[in-house]
């Protein structure tokens, strides 16, 4: 038995039990949960190199499972919103008064095929294994997604349907072109011939669709703002993580050698001016989930920005762990962001920024988790946000690259701004508004998220050294890498 | 040592800030023991470290944040002075503030957000390195943040924005600034400063640029004060301890590390930095005095006192001569007594007698006189009257000032005087001379509650005195000053 | 000779492809699709792929063609044209300009493939190992088994996420009655149905009986057993079962739930998903079995569309 | 480009071709079920490019061909999904359309 297969196979068992249960679906959290964050402890301690064959079958026809970096720093974030949102949602998502409605017993089993699927995905290699899980995230994605409003659903849903059609006509190249479709056999076979840069072009094109960089992002907001709470917070912590993280494997792993540094610098581009685009949308919202909604199209920018700095650096493990970083605490903070904005929004009735006068005298706990999550979006100290856009500063700053560095100050800046702005109209007003007491369960959820994204900021060199486990060679250590050839 | 004394002092504020938002408001006696208890008890540590570091030992608590970055906590003499100063007013306005506020509103954020606001400004007096420094001057921005909107109306809202865009861009810019530096020269602590002489003189002098710069925004220097004359919409106790001593004082702090540890006295002579830094003090001393005595409202007309008065710290630190600097050092103490004083008083005034403006302040010395006094001792010593302890502060920076071959300072250090008085004595003649409006019968110190409103300014008010009068005794803040530049900045 | 019907097929696929395209009236359209989908499985027999074709035909063609009449017939009754949309002429020409490019360099990267059977010799050398014939069912249920487990699981999910969808008053309803409405036709698919209904069953056990050495599997026998279930419904031979239904819960998740178990207890002696020496052809065949019927429950019902309030229908 | 290399590659570039038709018309067709036929067309012709570049003397390689099969079974269940929500999206409208006596969509 390996954490590996678990992570895996246990979702998906749960996914069973929760169909077969039926009405008593969200009863299984309390045994789901445990089992999750056990296992994925089990996945962070395994001794560095970890890695097996499903079926001992072995490559180019298997399929590798392996415990790197990538995966022991997101299964354990994945698992802990996971965990958080199912607390939240439970009372959501429940039957009530006996008339038991179609989403209590649905939004369990895709709750459950969605964790098994984006665990899935962030332990193979198997570039067909992944469209697999991806499909098995979008899936469960776009019914949440519909649950909130049908047509940003449906959009959501032929867009991420186009988008993993592209990556799929990749991986039909590739496993055409060498006969595997294996990210740690393609670094050895992969040259930059004309099939490998189409396939290239075409899966990073496919992903970024998924992944809503701007200036693809256009089905994230609505599809992120009319969903439940939950919903929103699984889609916007959870789901678009996959595509990157296997962006990541793509760009930094499979074809580190053959990928130019002018197209590491195109995506960084494209995530500089997501983060300027997404803050200024984000600043103009009027209504409280689509400003965080925005805020995901920004936070994203991040992620893509730091592409280059990567690439060029001199140490590159340090950028490397900090787009993990990011990519974890963005997780945490935004799952959490979400939820308190789910609970602010329910009890005032309304779904306006306004609305939120005087919460927080009312609802003090929701508004703390707003605020400690708005902390680290906005990379404040201390939090995982602020480790994450200081070491990217810090690299930015250090290969002179003045216009990431430029980006990332005045990205947290207007993050601030738009943060703020929510927080600043909860501490307004003198009297308490009349809203429905706080369920202490429910706040609970959001405030563990929000302080783990702060307490993330305490742990620095603990994270950069997972993220460094079997970190392929493009981003290994300190030694001077030659990118881009 | 499990517990290193830095750690304990810097965390110590944690506790009833934990207990301040946790207990429920009809156990609001409890949290005000906590609180109490928890100033006391760090005036206690910092009297017991002060007496060891005199002695000469050296602590600090060290653990490795990021690679290449310690989060370093280090006393060192400069470290105690701004300590000791925050934790005598920590205790100062905590009675002031149970006093003031009495049962209001929100009383628990208001005390858990002031403890953080503690934590964060002993943080930044024993931070050991550039980017400890950082890291706890932004949490001071986002403690002090809940303070200042604490009102919940639109001008405290409004005071909130303009406060955060100030600070927020500030340290920006000082982030960017130490980065660049750690680029260049490799990690910064203040005990070892780095060796620049390989670094262009331009790329230094931006970087300098960014970061006094950065910190300026927080010590109200010109043109970045904007925020500090709306942040008085905030509560007084809040104007009083953070607006007048901890936010400020971090940024003229910060900028006094960033001249004698960071980059030298050597390096800022080099550059040429010392002379429009001094200049631009200078100007900023004067321009927010005239401000001053252009206001009616008492806390806004402070609030530009407190502009001109924080210059004071920097044109002693920019000089580059023993005199000036120990003149900066020990007004960094002076004038936190005293502005401490003045805004209490204010606020004592304005809760009881519901004076908000100059004009109002007709015949208060009557109604008030132990608040007055105290108010009028803090007015005297911030013109420079001898023997209070503002005087201290201006005679050392003038003697620096010939030093360092500025005798324009002494000009600059008259002509500040000289609007002080414009602006404190038409005060203090409204309130001791001319007669009270009708009243109803007023007792200053009926209720403990009123008790604990006036005594601290009273106190404070002994204190500015007595840091004045006996200046050359071996405790007091001169003494002090003068350890800290045989020490750190005279060989 | 080959090269030429070769030729002409190709030129028909795409011919037809053009037209369920691009063609107005959306049920020629379909027609159109499903003839596609239908060359399509041709084309495959003539690369020799016959499970493949197999697959296509039934599902590619088959199960979408039916998904694609009855959301038509649907939003029909609700009175929804499903034109041609009036794209903009600019936009038209703009996206024919930058498909035509991208196609372009699409076949150019195509064409520098080299195209082979590289990996075949290492399927062939491995299938002693499990004991069946058929390379592919080998690849689908034991070296890239891990592959269709989740792929089961995703069919499983794509139910979960079209109940999803019922409206709150419909739940659990059964879906919306494919029962026919002319009374003529019903009768004739009733009879129908019923006939079919067996033989559907026990074409569904023969193909993926022969699966294991011949052509054939779990995904194309469920698709027969799936296609059945819809005639024997549409002609009423069957009622849909409501959505609570626990029989049909253990239906659906039978498959999935056995493949998860086997590939659990392979953990538990070895590895994850592996099959003991001498049992792998037994297990398979046993996963394949439970599969094929989960599979057929499943379409049936993917097809048959959300829970739905009674009285609505096509 | 020589007349074999064309004819040894007619499936694949026949998939190429269709994949270049299917997105024209995802781009150029506004009906969300129009655009999901376009999606299938797309799909088929990934399909072709990765069995046709397996073929061998005779026969095709088996592994692709496992893979096909995976990708048409994914393809089917998302088309379903697909239906079901521009079925329910159009009873939706209809409903918002015809009055306010039918039950809206609504949070649970």
């Amino acid at each position: 038995m390996s954490p590996l297969d678990l992570l895996v196979a246990a979702p998906l068992a749960f996914m069973v039990a929760a169909l077969v249960a039926g009405q008593g679906g969200r009863w299984l959290i309390l045994a789901a949960g445990p089992v999750m964050l056990a296992l994925s402890a089990w996945l962070v301690v395994l001794p560095p190199g970890v890695a097996h064959l499903v079926g001992d079958w072995d490559l180019p026809l298997g399929i590798l499972l392996r415990a790197d970096g990538v995966a022991r720093l997101l299964v354990p974030a994945t698992s802990a919103c996971f965990v958080a949102v199912a607390l939240y949602a439970w009372h959501e998502f429940s039957p009530k008064a006996g008339a038991e409605t179609a989403r209590a017993h649905t939004f369990w089993p895709m709750l459950y095929l969605m964790w098994g699927g984006s665990n899935a995905g962030y332990l193979t290699t198997d570039l067909f294994n992944l469209y697999v899980t991806i499909e098995m995230v979008s899936l469960a994605a776009v019914a949440m997604a519909a649950m909130g409003s049908l047509a940003a659903g449906l959009q959501y849903f032929l867009i991420a349907l186009v988008g993993s059609l592209a990556y799929l006509l990749g991986v039909a190249l590739l496993a055409s072109h060498y006969d595997t479709v294996d990210a740690t056999l393609l670094a050895v076979r992969a040259r930059p011939d004309l099939p490998t840069l189409m396939a290239i072009t075409v899966m990073t094109a496919g992903l970024l669709v998924k992944t809503a960089l701007f200036p693809l992002h256009g089905w994230l907001p609505p599809a992120h703002a009319a969903a439940p709470a939950p919903a929103s917070a699984l889609l916007s912590a959870v789901v678009i993580k996959l595509g990157f993280v296997i962006l990541l494997r793509l760009w930094f792993e499979a074809f580190a050698e053959i990928i130019r540094p002018a197209a590491m610098d195109l995506l960084g581009g494209m995530g500089a001016l997501a983060i300027l685009y997404g803050s200024v949308q984000a600043i103009r919202q009027e209504r409280l989930k689509l400003l965080v909604a925005y805020s995901t199209v920004a936070q994203l920018g991040y992620l893509f920005l730091a592409f280059p700095l990567i690439a060029n650096a001199q140490n590159p493990a340090e950028p490397w762990a900090a787009v993990l970083v990011h990519a974890v605490s963005h997780m945490l903070a935004k799952a959490a962001m979400f939820l308190a904005a789910g609970l602010m929004l329910k009890a005032v009735a309304g779904d306006r920024i306004s609305d939120l006068a005087g919460l927080a005298r009312a609802m003090p706990l929701s508004v703390t988790a707003f605020a400690l999550a708005a902390i680290s979006l906005a990379g404040l100290p201390p939090s995982g946000g602020f480790t994450a856009k200081f070491l990217l500063l810090h690299a930015a700053i250090e290969q002179g690259r003045v216009v990431p560095a430029a980006v990332l100050v005045i990205g947290g800046l207007l993050g601030a701004v738009y943060l703020f702005r929510p927080l600043s109209v909860a501490f307004s007003g003198s009297a308490a508004p009349a809203v429905r007491a706080e369920a202490p369960l429910r706040v609970a959820a959001p405030l563990a998220l929000a302080s783990l994204a702060i307490a993330l900021g305490f742990a620095g060199m603990t994270l950069i050294e997972l993220s460094s486990v079997a970190a392929p060679p493009a981003v290994a250590g300190p030694v001077q890498a030659e990118p881009g050839r | 040592m499990m517990l290193s004394a830095p750690l304990v002092l810097v965390l110590l504020p944690l506790i009833p800030a934990i207990i301040s938002f946790a207990l429920p408001e009809r156990l609001a006696a409890w949290r005000n023991a906590a609180n109490l208890v928890a100033a006391t008890v760090k005036v206690g540590i910092v009297a017991d470290l002060l007496r060891q570091v005199r002695g000469g030992v050296d602590l600090e608590w060290r653990y490795t944040f990021l690679p290449g970055h310690d989060f370093l906590l280090r006393v060192d003499t400069l470290a105690l002075l701004f300590v000791s100063l925050s934790v005598f007013l920590w205790l100062v306005t905590t009675v002031y503030a149970i006093g003031y506020f009495g049962r209001g509103p929100n009383l628990a954020r208001f005390f858990g957000f002031f403890n953080l606001c503690v934590l964060s400004a002993t943080g930044v007096a024993l931070s050991g390195t550039v980017v400890t420094f950082f890291l706890f001057y932004e949490l001071l921005t986002l403690a002090t943040w809940p303070l200042v909107v604490h009102n919940g109306d639109e001008k405290s809202l409004r005071a909130g924005r303009i406060y955060l865009a100030y600070t927020l861009a500030g340290s920006a810019a000082f982030l960017v600034g130490i980065l660049w530096l750690k680029a260049l020269v490799g990690s910064i602590e203040f005990t070892a400063p780095p060796d620049l002489s390989a670094v262009p003189p331009l790329t230094l002098t931006l970087i300098f640029v960014l970061c006094v710069g950065g910190l300026g925004v927080k010590a109200a220097l010109f043109p970045l004060h904007g925020w500090l004359p709306t942040a008085m919409a905030a509560p007084a106790p809040v104007s009083a301890l953070l607006h007048a001593v901890a936010v400020v004082k971090a940024g003229a702090f910060g900028i006094v590390r960033m001249i004698y540890d960071v980059y030298g006295i050597g390096t800022v002579a080099e550059l040429g930095l010392g002379p429009p830094l001094a200049a631009l003090a200078a100007f900023t001393i004067l321009y927010g005095s005239l401000r001053a005595v252009m206001q009616d409202e008492i806390k806004t007309r402070l609030a530009y006192s407190t502009v001109s008065q924080v210059s004071y710290i920097l044109l002693g630190a920019s000089l580059i001569g023993p005199f000036a600097v120990i003149g900066g050092l020990v007004h960094l103490v002076h004038q936190g007594i005293m502005k401490i004083t003045l805004f209490m008083c204010a606020g004592a005034l304005a809760n009881r007698l519901g004076i908000k403006a100059v004009t109002d302040l007709d015949g208060a010395g009557r109604l008030m006189p132990v608040t007055m006094a105290a108010f009028s001792i803090g007015a005297l010593g911030m013109i420079g009257v001898p023997p209070v302890a503002g005087f201290i502060s201006k005679w050392y920076l003038g003697i620096g000032g010939l030093q360092s071959d500025a005798a324009w300072v002494v000009a600059v250090l008259a002509g500040s005087s000289l609007l002080n008085a414009a602006y404190f004595l038409p005060m203090l003649y409204r309130a001791w001379l001319l007669p009270p409006p009708e009243r109803a019968g007023f007792r200053e110190l009926g209720t403990t509650r009123d008790r604990m409103l006036v005594l601290p300014a009273v106190v404070t008010a002994a204190a500015a005195l007595a840091a004045g009068v006996f200046a050359s005794s071996s405790f007091s803040p001169l003494t002090w000053a003068k350890l800290i530049a045989e020490r750190g900045y005279l060989q | 000779m080959t090269a030429t019907f070769e030729l002409i097929l190709c030129v028909m696929i795409l011919g037809t492809a053009c037209v369920a395209l691009f063609v107005r009236d959306f049920l020629t359209a379909i027609a159109f699709f499903v003839v596609f989908g239908n060359l399509l499985g041709l084309a495959w027999l003539a690369m020799g792929a016959v499970n493949v074709a197999l697959a296509e035909i039934a599902i590619g063609a088959g199960v979408t063609g039916v998904l694609l009449v009855l959301t038509r017939s649907r939003l029909l009754a609700l009175g929804e044209e499903i034109a041609c949309g009036p794209a903009r002429p600019w936009l038209r020409l703009g996206a024919a300009a930058a498909c035509s490019a991208f196609t372009t360099l699409l076949a150019a990267a195509v064409l520098s493939i080299a195209p082979g059977d590289d990996l075949a010799p290492v399927v062939d050398g491995l299938m002693p190992r499990i004991g069946l014939d058929n390379p592919v069912t080998g690849v689908l249920m034991a070296f890239r088994a891990y592959d269709t487990l989740l792929e089961s699981f995703v069919l499983l999910g794509a139910l979960v996420a079209v109940w999803s969808l019922a409206p709150p008053a419909a739940w659990p309803q059964p879906p919306v009655a494919l029962r026919m409405a002319d009374p003529a036709a019903l009768n004739v698919a009733g009879s129908f149905g019923r006939l079919l209904l067996p033989v559907a069953l026990v074409m569904a056990a023969y193909l993926v009986w022969v699966g294991s050495d011949r052509p054939g599997g779990a995904f194309q026998g469920g698709t027969v057993l799936a296609g059945g279930f819809l005639l024997a419904a549409m002609g009423g031979a069957i009622g849909l079962p409501r959505s609570d239904d626990p029989r049909l819960r253990w239906a659906l998740v039978a498959g999935p739930l056995v493949f998860l178990a086997i590939g659990l207890a392979g953990a538990a002696t070895g590895r994850f998903l592996a099959y003991p020496d001498g049992t792998a052809k037994a297990l398979i065949v046993t996963i394949e079995y439970v599969l094929a019927f989960s599979i057929g429950v499943t379409l049936a019902l993917l097809v048959a569309g959300p829970p739905a309030r009674a009285g609505t229908g096509p | 480009m020589t007349v074999p290399a064309v004819l040894g590659h007619l499936f694949p570039l026949t998939g190429a071709v269709l994949v270049g038709l299917g997105l024209c018309g995802f781009i150029t067709l506004r009906h969300p079920l129009r655009q999901l036929l376009a999606v299938n067309v797309i799909g088929a012709g990934i399909f072709l490019i990765l069995g046709g570049l397996g073929r061998g003397e005779g026969v095709t390689d088996p592994y692709p061909q496992a893979l096909v099969i995976t990708g048409i079974v994914v393809s089917v269940a998302l088309t379903a999904l697909g239906t079901a929500m521009i079925a329910r999206l159009s009873e939706d409208r209809r409903a918002a359309g015809s009055g306010p006596d039918q039950p809206k969509d609504q949070d649970p």
